[in-house]
């Protein structure tokens, strides 16, 4: 199987779906001839023209509504949004609009977009190139969002949110790009979206998380092993909605939780797999329900210091493991 | 004897007394909905009167077998034409469970309609017009000649969302027909506190399109240059904003009191151009709309809204579960 | 003490602040001479003059984004959004603006703005005109949000979100204006933004809630305490930050705890209140944390049947206290 | 003899040098950005080189002991002249603790310093826009005479928030002057693929501004319009809109590469009207800018960066913990 970095899926799954159905096509800000600031459109606009690979202007709330327009016409429009800190001019159309397309016309109306955006820290980005943004969707019934860790997860969950008949945020980890690489399997594929994964099977402690952090928590998971602790890792994938039973499974499993994620503590999809936990099996716990997240401030800092501090990585997530373990 | 005016623009004397008689339904309509509001039969209203003229008239510029309308919540003047029934807006008035456009689920003047092409709304003002360039680009590619509408008032046309559609559907030049309803408020705030030029229809040029303004009081008017927008749209010469002035005739909605905002006399002063009347005048005057004529739209009208009314009235509500359907496919 | 309603508690509030402080001022849509359209401004108008209650043209970004400027003036705006639905256009000037003003100047300058928006149903106002939306600020560090259930705390609350250095979004509950009256206080005082309230002191159960659903409990706890069921009841206030502390100590009192909440279920602030319950005190539990909320659709509909259906009330709450004291 | 353009102006020989010596610095600074870049000392630049002459001509038609400013990324050349110093540019590049802009939390271009009124920015583009309204309607609140500046790309200015910042701060007439730098790319987009109007100042019309499009390469030209809209704007006349034509002659920013969608024929052919070689080319031409002078300013500035540049490479960056400071006050 060919080895391809996470970014390199992301164009493979686009290139594949385009193929595959006319339906599909690309708008974003610089898309096109420049095949996007990461290069995830890379060939595309060369391979699809001009008329299926869009420069759009400037105008994040056009990129989003105008793929929803596209999309309740039956199109399949996958917009890209540059950072995902650039999607919040984009809110009311995802929300007010695409989230309730299908509820509000009583299933009349449906729309099947998927919007694109590199999300997350450590990339010296600053405040506003460093997000996670999921949470400020996690909330809205009629969106689901996906948020994949491997390359082989991002071809197979991306090729689903472009075949969803509803509309789906798909959020990469831009630091993951070039730095995850792992084996893609040349032919189609789809995996199924709210759909979580087990990593590793594990009788010790269970780590929850997803997104980059998932291969911080298997760095970390090694070192533990060489001590003789054992840990269950589960990857959501899918943040919203979440896939209760392999929550309340893994939670189970070894009756001591901790959540990861690289956004802000406060507020994160993590209080909702909390939640769900502390509903459901709560009984099965000997250990208090650990989140290790960023700290509650607005976002990541430029300055290394303070990004670092900020960041998520396998230490902190070791070091609260350990704790876990010993509780 | 009066000009015949509609004739050099195709239209047929049989045509104009069409759009008089749907102006004329979506007047009854409208007033039906009041009445029953007031008696405490449906929970809210919100009003096509005085905007009946701009409507109809530029629906019948669409071709209705294939244009997308992207209308917003004052359009009863525009869905009628593309086939909503008057029962189905009177299912909508009751949010009875048969309402197309959202089986109850949201308020009258939330239109949506897939079969008649007309497209899901919302209440938050303006995020069609992204929606309407959407859809024209899709139509782009998928080498369809259709052409979308899409409609909103001046107040809403200072939205974000309308600068960024009007933007792409600019730049890609797409087949979209932009059309404001200038009816001078929003809600209470008048046009010189919602916009600083003077015509909504300047804005056309930022957005290098073709914008008009037009006596949206006179469906002849209006017509005539939705019709050239939806033929410069077709011929590849991109979108065009359409600014018709228009007046309210009601409050706002049900919900609103406008005494407190504007005087009696700016009612009456626009009453005396009331599309409906003046349009019948002209009617009238070149002798198409007899007396009889007249007497027998009325009755055949009156009899189409009670028997709506009643269907609607009588019609079940949605279960209480059914909420929970239709979040997602499938 | 005069009698108000909760919507007068707003306009006596606004007036005094005004009166008070010549840079409070108020923008919004039909603020203005019509008085607001749920009334919450009348006569405010007439006594200050449009200069200082001025009427925005309809546009949410602007009226969020202009009083951002002008509180990093110095001024106290107080900015109306006609009903929280429509807060979504401003997302990206809240969030990305206000909410980091602060800290990303590092101290430099900040954003002393108040957000009012009416918000909840109950009202026959659909999909759009009901809307609990505080979920998707509440993970933003620098914001705070308050969502007041009395006529008191109304009173306390806004004037001390105007008087606060920082954004404050204010959350009124629309179906709660004129059905919640109580005695306020003719003269000037604040409460303290991010302090829970404890309304019931009890020793079987713990209800935590917030706005309109706090007098829907206290309805439930009344029939309960008929049973000899004694409630702990704690009313948020402030949704975003949490009050940890006394979150925990209404947990840890009775050690059965049900949260309640209008908003969808998935991802609500109670997610949190429920994941810091099973992160400090969970050897204090006798019972799962359960949670009551709304279904996880895009929003209540408009049919009386199915609005009813979404709807919170006291008959539902009173159900879950008591599967909850017979645990 | 070549004309003297300045006089006329109101611009003395000492205010047109100074300008050269701030354009000059500001290229300076960021040539400078660039080499530490390419060295691998600082993470990132955003260029004003090009922007130059729009930057120092608008700048100094303002007043830079009252007036607030609202830069945007670019605008080396106007913080410059309000009174950000290189050292504090360069300790913004080095994103260190001292950095008055952010103590190294946000990417050097995120201008902000309150003692010189430069209001705090972010990264979404034409968030800025609404909080120049905003400062303007506050000013007129407190009766002040100050104006706010604000500043932006092309591209930008199809954001939802240039439409409404714009319609607001004209509607309420507000002493604001909107300047756009129009250098023909948003990143690697032209701008026929992200504006369909001839002139980003068509726009005006539709906020009821006056609206001028001039050479962006001539900083006088800029002072002029730049002053008038600044009188404008103080005699209660309300906003205008200036549109400067610029060229970008760097790619977007350290993390771009502009050969894939522009010619080097194109950049050779925009260095031509470089705004430091015309303008040094007139203030030679009349007899101003001697070698001499021109040495000694060099020399000058190369001092201030080589200074600013040690300090700033010296200079301690911020404590892990400091992230967890100033989310709010007390
Ligand atoms: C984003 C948003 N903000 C506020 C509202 C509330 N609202 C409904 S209609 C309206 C006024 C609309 O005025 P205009 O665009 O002139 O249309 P008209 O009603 O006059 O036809 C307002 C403020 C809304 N629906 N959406
Ligand atoms: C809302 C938002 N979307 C996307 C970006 C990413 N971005 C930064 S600069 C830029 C291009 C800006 O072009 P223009 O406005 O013409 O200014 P220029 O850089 O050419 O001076 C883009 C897309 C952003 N900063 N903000
Ligand atoms: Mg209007
Ligand atoms: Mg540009």
């Amino acid at each position: 199987m060919p080895i391809m970095s996470y970014i390199e899926a992301v164009t493979a799954a686009l290139r594949e779906e385009m193929e595959r159905d006319e339906k599909v096509f690309l708008l974003g800000e610089d898309v096109g001839k420049k095949g996007g600031v990461f290069k995830a459109t890379q060939g595309l606009y060369e391979q699809f023209g001009e008329e299926r690979v869009i420069d759009a202007p400037l105008a994040e709330s056009a990129i989003a509504g105008v793929g929803i327009g596209a999309a309740m016409y039956g199109m399949r429009p996958v917009c890209e949004i540059q950072f995902a800190d650039f999607i919040m001019p984009a809110v009311n159309q995802i929300i007010s609009e695409a989230a309730k397309i299908r509820y509000r016309s009583n299933n009349d109306w449906n729309c099947p977009i998927t919007i694109r955006a590199p999300f997350g820290g450590g990339v010296h980005g600053a405040l506003y190139h460093s997000q996670s943004v999921e949470a400020v969707f996690a909330n809205q019934p009629g969106l689901k969002i996906v948020i994949p860790s491997t390359p082989y997860d991002v071809k197979g969950l991306l090729k689903a949110a472009i075949r969803d008949d509803d509309p789906v945020l798909f959020f990469e980890h831009k630091r993951a790009y070039r730095l995850i690489k792992g084996e893609v399997p040349a032919d189609d594929y789809v995996l199924p979206i709210g759909k979580a994964d087990v990593k590793l099977e594990g009788d010790d402690i269970t780590v929850i998380t997803y997104g980059l952090c998932v291969h911080f928590a298997l760095q970390a998971a090694e070192r533990l092993e060489k001590d003789g602790i054992s840990v269950h890792l589960l990857d959501l994938r899918t943040v919203y909605p979440l896939d209760q039973e392999a929550i309340i499974e893994a939670a189970s499993k070894t009756g001591k939780v901790l959540l990861v994620t690289e956004d802000n503590k406060e507020g994160s999809v993590m209080s909702e797999v909390s939640a769900i936990i502390a509903e459901h099996c709560l009984f099965d716990l000997d250990a208090p329900i650990k989140r290790l997240a960023g700290p509650d401030v607005p976002a990541m800092p430029f300055a290394p210091t303070m990004e670092k501090f900020f960041m998520m990585n396998a230490e902190k997530i070791e070091k609260a493991m350990r704790e876990l373990a010993e509780f | 004897m009066p000009k015949n005016r509609h004739q050099s623009l195709g239209l047929t004397d049989q045509d104009v007394l069409n759009m008089y008689e749907t102006m004329l339904l979506a007047r009854k309509v409208d007033e039906r909905m009041w009445l029953l509001n007031r008696a405490g039969k449906i929970p809210f209203v919100i009003s096509c009167q005085g905007h009946e003229g701009a409507q109809v008239g530029a629906a019948f510029a669409l071709d209705k077998t294939k244009d997308y309308i992207l209308p917003y919540y004052r359009d009863v003047g525009v869905v009628l034409h593309f086939g909503m029934t008057v029962k189905e807006l009177m299912l909508s008035a009751f949010a009875k469970a048969e309402d197309p456009n959202s089986g109850g689920r949201q308020m009258p003047g939330h239109f949506g309609q897939k079969k008649n092409r007309i497209v899901t709304g919302s209440s938050p003002v303006t995020t069609q017009v992204p929606h309407a360039a959407g859809i024209a680009l899709a139509g782009k590619i998928d080498k369809k000649d259709f052409v979308t509408f899409v409609s909103f008032g001046e107040g809403s046309s200072n939205q974000g969302d309308f600068h960024e559609g009007a933007n792409f559907a600019g730049v890609h030049k797409l087949p979209v027909i932009l059309m404001c309803e200038n009816n001078q408020y929003a809600i209470s705030v008048p046009i010189q506190k919602q916009l600083a030029c003077e015509k909504v229809s300047d804005r056309a040029a930022g957005y290098g399109m073709h914008g008009v303004t037009v006596d949206g009081n006179d469906p002849l008017e209006v017509y005539k240059v939705v019709k050239e927008a939806r033929e410069r749209a077709v011929r590849g010469e991109g979108p065009t904003l359409v600014e018709t002035l228009v007046h309210r005739l009601t409050p706002h909605s049900s919900d609103d009191d406008d005494r407190s905002y504007r005087t009696k006399e700016e009612i009456e002063e626009a009453k005396k151009k009331d599309p409906i009347y003046t349009f019948a005048s002209y009617l009238k005057e070149i002798g198409l709309l007899t007396e009889e004529l007249e007497q027998n739209m009325q009755t055949k009208i009156a009899s189409i809204i009670d028997e709506a009314t009643d269907y609607a009235e009588n019609a079940p509500y949605a279960a209480p579960e059914h909420a929970l359907k239709h979040v997602y496919g499938n």
